[in-house]
């Protein structure tokens, strides 16, 4: 098993700390795990793309080239990295951010609401992380529900933890809806 | 304003890499004005910046240019200033940037009382590497190498420059933005070493991890703290405690350095020397 | 130990940081630099929990300055930085390889020279880290390719540093400091810490720069009654300064002689299907990786390819190399710069194998693809 | 060059449309000049770039482009007076 | 006195490097008078200096001794102070050293007021170089790189590091060898950063050049222009002119950086942080 | 010119700063330091009698910092140095690599590693002088043997960096430095003097890093009505910072083209009976002097030995000795300092001839009879 | 370490032959002891080290040990009283 | 012609000006001429041991290796260097300073009471360095005595050029009546 995932946006929306939960549950599900970032110009501001290796043996080359999934959270990212994905591998898409999508061949695309979920059932529009977190897992299956919820509780600011948790479960249930239909 | 702000930037860079609400833009803009009230020749202004956020701005602007290395602008622009004594040299740094790795040059600048004008955009941290104490942030307050709180008492950046012989010195911030832009008009004009400290908001590193979450808040607490000297002058320092003073802090006449040098010039060409003697 | 044993998610300049602590790491003073500063950042925070100090310095030269005083006070001491900060940091580091003064430095490289791009990847400080500081001077350079590795590597580079009294330059590149990882954190128990070698005589009979068969002298924490004096001047066995042609020599050729006694144990090379291979990538770092991938493909698709990934990169193992060129075809270089070390494997190789380079200086690292084709051309 | 900025200050005789103008392009949406402007003269719904949503109450103070930190707002001078008043202006207090 | 001054001595390595007449060795009677008077250990003493002439003087001193590199010296002895607070660490530097290359550790040593006693031995010149002018040259004299007579004005040092934030700064001469010892020990003393500036006599570099033939005709300009504060307090400016003031010239409290930092690790082993918060 | 043409005794540093005159020296930032100090001393007397301008700094970073500024305004520019300090200057000398700004820098080469031995000579920064700084960067390092060689090689120094854009480091030893010697200055006409190739174009048109078929940009003074930008950043054509890879990597390889092409142009290496010898020396600055001696009287005791001396040190003169590996039986590289170019003989000699080093490090000369006795043995 | 200097102070009872010690090993002929002396003690004749010439106009003062660049001279201290007067000595002027 | 001359003393002697103009003489005479000195351990101090070498020939190695003629000007450079001269060389011994002369082998040893004759003949002591290029002029012939005299016109302060110029006749003088009768 070897799963390359990319999530994309701007920065602000927490792609890293999701990609990162996502490696710690990887982890706890007992993978060889490898989580990367990229770079603005310069340190200030941060990356703005996570990406996430998931494999059963020792990874040596730790760079993402075409991934099996990837997260599209703004529409630039959409446009730049949507089509980037693996035959037969999905795309998920933020439909709250996302107008159009441009052609993906071989691979599915789920549109989600990620954000309006985040904000309007989870209740806080910072937590869209973890409903995609919640999607991505729902979907690809790249991490157990179980590692996934102890990653969060592991890494979330204390007190956020059941918000975290929350988003994430809408995420997920959410997704497999979504996926079901797409 | 006789021209545009527009005038004097590079208007393909921009919008610039800055964050939204930093106070660097502010600032800039005072530059801008200070330069426009002058009615300096672009072709004879040379710009020189360090390394950091504050550092990116001469990037921006449609004069001669110069991005440095880290702490050294003033070392630069003093090359520049040697060689062309007729040219309006500016050096735009940050707090890091002049008085943490470039604090002996401001002050040896400083000293020699060479005609440059510095700007300093002091907003008390690290910004372009994400938020570590400078040697102006505040005590108490947080950053990522202080996550216990800061141990450490900032400078009196004007005082110290002061202290070593400038010209003239001065404070202003983002916020008292017109202020800001005579104080470095003023500066510009100078005849010697002169130094300005512009007050400014880094609300993505600073800010936020002090209790102050938007720019806004920031500039509210510039207008607060910052107190015009001729008021503080008639405060009592228990009303000063927390406030800094902005305005003109210090002006003396000494002759400038390049000019100075002219005179030896003028003397070595006849062929003295104490060694020749 | 400040984190339980066990696997855990780790970026690569945090592995250094707690790897750091997990060597015995007391003080450590630095400069913020993109892309080392999580190293800092990481230490202001633990550091103080295990009874150890943080300060940021002025700058990158007040840093290694005080890590020198620190570690004469006895401490074990460490900076970090990027090439900029690097480059000023030479003097204080020739300083501390004359004086003999353990310490480690913590290079993260990114594209140069100068400013380059601070936030991306290159390997293109590896010959100044042997060669950066006037005058010929003793130094070991490591190299980790994974988050692990820096875990493990930063450990061996204080023990290195405090037994040979050598300053350690620990070179990583911004791939390998920035992502994560699985580390398995192994139990404080597990952890071989090394301290650097005391005087066993008293006060009135110790020499500070006299040293036995090992070519290393015992050295004496300031404040414990051992009052000498260290100097950056060449000095003498009792290390006060010399101009005398002999002692001048005798002191250059005791810290020439000492690390070549060092070598052989502070020399580590990883070896990949090197056995029968006809041709061999030779690599370090993140593109170590790369190298590897590149190999295992090479194989799957029947060439006979091989690996030699040095995690010491200086001193440069030249008998492996030269071992190696004597039986292989050809061995490639793959660096993110210009061609370096792929003058040492041509020197080391000497004229029995050829040797290709094969540089990328994008700001991107090589990819497997890349090397298994210049594998594929040699 | 966004043409809003270019056009600078108004020709003698022909009014200004709009006291105020806002370089899309520039501005990042602090809400600094939305906070001073000292008659509420600007709006930014979230999400979206400064506006100006109540030109008539605008006294081209001058203050919102002194203080945008993106350089994204020109004030068009009114034919004479209105520049005076900005020197006078909250910014220098 | 409680010991003969031999006994901080490494006697085996006298006499000195320094040229006959060099007020340097003078500097430093004082500064072993001043350890003496205060009764230290000598295993808890550790000196530090950078390079010059001056910065020769700890290799003949029986403490922990570290000649480091030139203008370092604070940066190095930090180190030390910060592993070994209970040490007295104490920084002997030469103008140069002290006010030149290492002005930038100057200042932040001093604006951190972490407790470091320093002596600079200003001689007004980079004597091991053989006479190059310093920060501390004054306007007008000759110097090996100033053969038309310097035009750079010097620093008053102790009003700049005390702008920096030192504890305690103060003047002394190597002609008021006693007051200077007292000084001396006063600022090894203090809880903080502290600053002695000794002026003293190059008759090789600096006499010779400026017309002052012989080490007797140096100390007794330092006797003529060297006017202790209470009394300059009753001069007039005029009167000053050409003149310094000697004695304390400024002291204040602020706490310790290493206690600071002691107090950081107290809250830490506790686990309180705010990145854990 | 400042002295009458003829014969006259200078000291080395006195030709280095009377050279330096002679070839359009105009602005000279430096910080004293034992044994360049006279550099200095020399330039504060001449250079206000050209209407050029002296500083002394407050450090040497300082120092190169004013003279890469100073050349951005127009005028030539020069700084002078030793080991500690060269060491500080480092960061500055990639700075000036990577925008390609003129200026010299020389390093009158002491006892390291530290502050070593300040009044002795070694050569012990030679590998330094071209790796000193962080990633890679074009870079010429010439090496003059004695006072009048110093005199025209320090011409060429600024011919080449003004020609090329390059700095160029000026790596003297101590014993060049200080002694005095005959040399017959030249007549101001007969000394030829190369300007930094100037933009043709209009100041709309001035791309300030693009340039033509030689990869050497034209630049334009600050204050010409030129307004462009500098930075250390990675930079496109325009001089802006970019971090897209193509661009990245152009300018990377744009440096090195440009440094290749340089190479023909700016390498100098002198040979004496080198035609049908069967072992030769390779050596550089004093070492070759003593060279030249043990080679005279080699051939007097019938030993067919011959001499290869370097003026140019980098780019190394790879073809040269690669050439002469193909017929010699041997190369014995004598150098005060434990063995550097040595490891640069044997990579271009690629095993082809049998290369011995010679190592002296005791702080004073190698002597003709040291290296005839290595010729005798090998 | 030559005995004159490690001689010290004087043993109680037993009074110094010599009010001051010059080492002549470490004296370099300064002449600052001389001049500055407040009683022409101490003389130096060309080319060799500081004596004590009139040691019987010796006050103890201390002023010339305090004053030698180069730690050589030693002011044996007098039963009592001779050091309170150092103290007051012109070096402090 | 190839001839090597070591001129030794202590610091403040003025043996590096003397050194100077003797080579520059033999500029004027048209040789070939090095001049080296020895550092203290650092610049300070300056130089106590000049050399000089005079050769028709290019000079390959600068370096003084066993000195044809040798002045001493203090005991200590008379311990360490009078014995090192070449068989048949000369060592000229400035009898005011040096007091005993240890063995030398195979050369000449000329006393000349260098210092005293520049105190009380030339009339300063400072010029005894002069005397001293006198006598090795007069008694080796390492230049010209045309040549020297223009040599030290052109190098010695202003002003000075007759003090410094009687002092070398001096020096040239007593040296040839003591090499004579040596
Ligand atoms: C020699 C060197 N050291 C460190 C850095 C990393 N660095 C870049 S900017 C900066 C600090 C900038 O702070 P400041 O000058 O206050 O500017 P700001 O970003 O806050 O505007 C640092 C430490 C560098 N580029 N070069
Ligand atoms: C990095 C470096 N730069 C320059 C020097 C040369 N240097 C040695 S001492 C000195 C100046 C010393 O002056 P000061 O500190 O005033 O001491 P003094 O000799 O006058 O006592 C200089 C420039 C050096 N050793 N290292
Ligand atoms: S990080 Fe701070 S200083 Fe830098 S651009 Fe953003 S707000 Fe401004
Ligand atoms: S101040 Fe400028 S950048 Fe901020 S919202 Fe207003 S127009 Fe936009
Ligand atoms: S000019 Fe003044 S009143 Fe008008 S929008 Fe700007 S701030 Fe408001
Ligand atoms: S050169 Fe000057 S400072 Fe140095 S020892 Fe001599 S007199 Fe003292
Ligand atoms: S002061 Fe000291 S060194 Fe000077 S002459 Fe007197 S005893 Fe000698
Ligand atoms: S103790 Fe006083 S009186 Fe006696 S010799 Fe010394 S200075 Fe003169
Ligand atoms: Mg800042
Ligand atoms: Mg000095």
């Amino acid at each position: 098993m070897r799963k390359e995932i990319r999530l994309s946006g701007t920065g602000g929306q927490g792609l890293i700390l999701a990609g990162i939960i996502l490696a710690e549950a990887a982890i706890h599900d007992g993978h060889e795990v490898i989580q990367t970032q990229s770079y603005g110009p310069e340190a200030r501001g941060g990356a703005s793309r996570a990406e996430v290796i998931i494999s059963d043996e020792a990874i040596d080359y730790p760079k993402v080239g075409v991934p099996d999934v990837v997260l599209v959270m703004s529409q630039e990212a959409c446009d730049r990295y949507a089509a980037q994905v693996k035959a037969g591998g999905v795309v998920v898409v933020d439909e709250t951010n996302v107008k159009s999508v441009p052609e993906v061949q071989g691979a599915r695309v789920v549109r989600l609401p990620i954000t309006d979920i985040a904000r309007h059932e989870a209740g806080r529009q910072v937590t869209a992380n973890m409903v995609a977190l919640g999607a991505l897992v729902g979907i690809a299956e790249l991490a157990t529900p179980g590692a996934t919820e102890r990653a969060i509780r592991e890494r979330v600011p204390r007190g956020t933890e059941e918000l975290n948790l929350k988003a994430f479960g809408l995420g997920m249930e959410r997704a497999r809806e979504a996926f079901g239909a797409a | 304003m006789a021209m545009p702000i527009t005038h004097y930037l590079r208007t393909s860079k921009m919008p610039h890499i800055w964050c939204a609400g930093c106070g660097h833009g502010m600032v800039l803009g005072a530059v801008l004005r200070a330069i426009d009230s002058l009615g300096l020749d672009k072709d004879q202004v040379c710009v020189v910046s360090g390394i950091g956020c504050a550092s990116r701005a001469p990037g921006y602007l449609d004069f001669n240019t110069l991005h440095t290395t880290h702490g050294r602008a003033l070392a630069f622009a003093t090359g520049i200033r040697m060689v062309k004594p007729g040219m309006k040299v500016i050096v735009l740094t940050g707090d890091g940037d002049a008085a943490a790795i470039g604090g002996n040059h401001l002050i040896h600048a400083a000293r020699r009382n060479i005609g440059i004008a510095t700007v300093c955009f002091n907003n008390s941290i690290y910004g372009m590497t994400s938020g570590q104490y400078s040697p102006m942030t505040p005590t108490g307050s947080y950053a990522s190498t202080a996550p216990y709180g800061h141990i450490e008492e900032p400078f009196d950046l004007c005082e110290l420059v002061y202290a070593a012989g400038a010209s003239y010195v001065a404070r202003g911030t983002a916020y008292h933005a017109l202020l800001l832009s005579k104080l470095i008009a003023k500066a510009i004009a100078t005849d010697g070493f002169s130094f300005v400290e512009a007050i400014t908001q880094c609300p993505t590193y600073y800010g936020r991890r002090n209790r102050m979450r938007t720019a806004v808040d920031m500039l509210k607490w510039q207008k607060e703290h910052g107190v015009p000297v001729a008021s503080a002058a008639r405060m009592s320092p228990e009303e000063m405690v927390g406030k800094f003073r902005i305005g003109e802090l210090g002006t003396r006449t000494r002759p400038e350095y390049t000019r100075r040098y002219a005179a030896i010039i003028e003397v070595a060409e006849k062929g003295e020397a104490e060694r020749d003697a | 130990m400040l984190r339980k044993a066990g696997a855990r998610l780790m970026q690569g300049n945090e592995a250094c940081a707690e790897g750091a602590i997990a060597a015995g790491l007391r003080f450590f003073a630095g400069y913020p630099i993109t892309p080392s500063t999580e190293i800092a950042e990481g230490l202001a925070l633990l550091l103080p929990k295990v009874g150890g100090r943080f300060i940021q310095m002025e700058d990158e030269i007040a840093s290694i300055s005080a890590i020198i005083g620190a570690s004469l006070a006895g401490a074990k001491s460490m900076t970090a930085t990027s090439g900029p900060g690097f480059s000023l940091k030479q003097e204080g580091i020739g300083f501390a390889a004359y004086t003999e003064v353990p310490c480690v430095i913590v290079n993260v490289q990114r594209v140069g020279p100068s400013t380059g791009v601070p936030t991306a990847p290159a390997q293109g400080d590896v010959m100044q880290a042997r060669w950066g500081t006037h005058g010929d001077h003793p130094i070991v350079v490591l190299c980790p390719s994974s988050v692990a590795e820096t875990f493990t590597l930063i450990i061996e580079a204080f023990n290195i540093s405090e037994r040979w009294r050598i300053p350690v330059i620990f070179l990583m590149d911004e791939v390998v400091a920035h992502m994560r990882e699985k580390v398995v954190v192994p139990d404080v128990n597990g952890i071989p810490v090394v301290e650097r070698p005391r005087p066993q005589v008293s006060p009135d009979d110790y020499l500070p720069y006299a040293a036995g068969e090992d070519l290393v002298p015992a050295m004496a924490d300031f404040g414990t009654g051992y009052r000498y004096h260290v100097t950056g001047l060449t000095h003498d066995q009792t290390g006060f300064p010399t101009t005398k042609r002999p002692e001048v020599d005798a002191l250059a050729r005791r810290l020439d002689g000492k690390m070549k006694k060092a070598a052989p144990h502070v020399t580590f090379v990883d070896e990949l299907f090197a056995d029968d291979a006809e041709v061999v990538v030779f690599a370090y770092g993140i593109t170590g990786r790369a190298a590897a991938k590149a190999v295992r493909d090479a194989r799957a698709q029947g060439l006979k390819a091989g690996l030699v990934k040095a995690k010491t990169l200086w001193p440069f193992p030249d008998e492996h190399v030269r071992r190696l060129a004597q039986r292989v075809r050809a061995i490639v270089v793959p660096e993110m710069n210009m061609g370096q070390m792929v003058r040492e494997v041509e020197r080391a190789a000497a004229g029995m194998a050829k040797v290709v380079g094969l540089s990328r200086v994008d700001a991107d690292p090589i990819t497997p693809d890349e090397i298994l084709a210049r594998l594929r051309e040699v | 060059m966004p043409g809003s900025v270019e056009a600078g200050p108004a020709v003698e005789g022909r009014p200004p449309e709009v006291p105020v103008e806002i370089n899309a392009k520039w501005c990042k949406g602090c809400d600094i000049c939305v906070a001073f402007c000292p008659k509420e003269v600007l709006v930014r719904p979230e999400g979206e770039k400064a506006q100006v949503a109540h030109p008539e109450k605008c006294t081209r103070c001058g203050l919102c482009e002194i203080m945008c930190p993106d350089l994204a707002i020109v004030v068009i001078p009114a034919r004479k007076g209105a520049r005076a008043q900005a020197q006078g202006g909250a910014g220098d207090a």
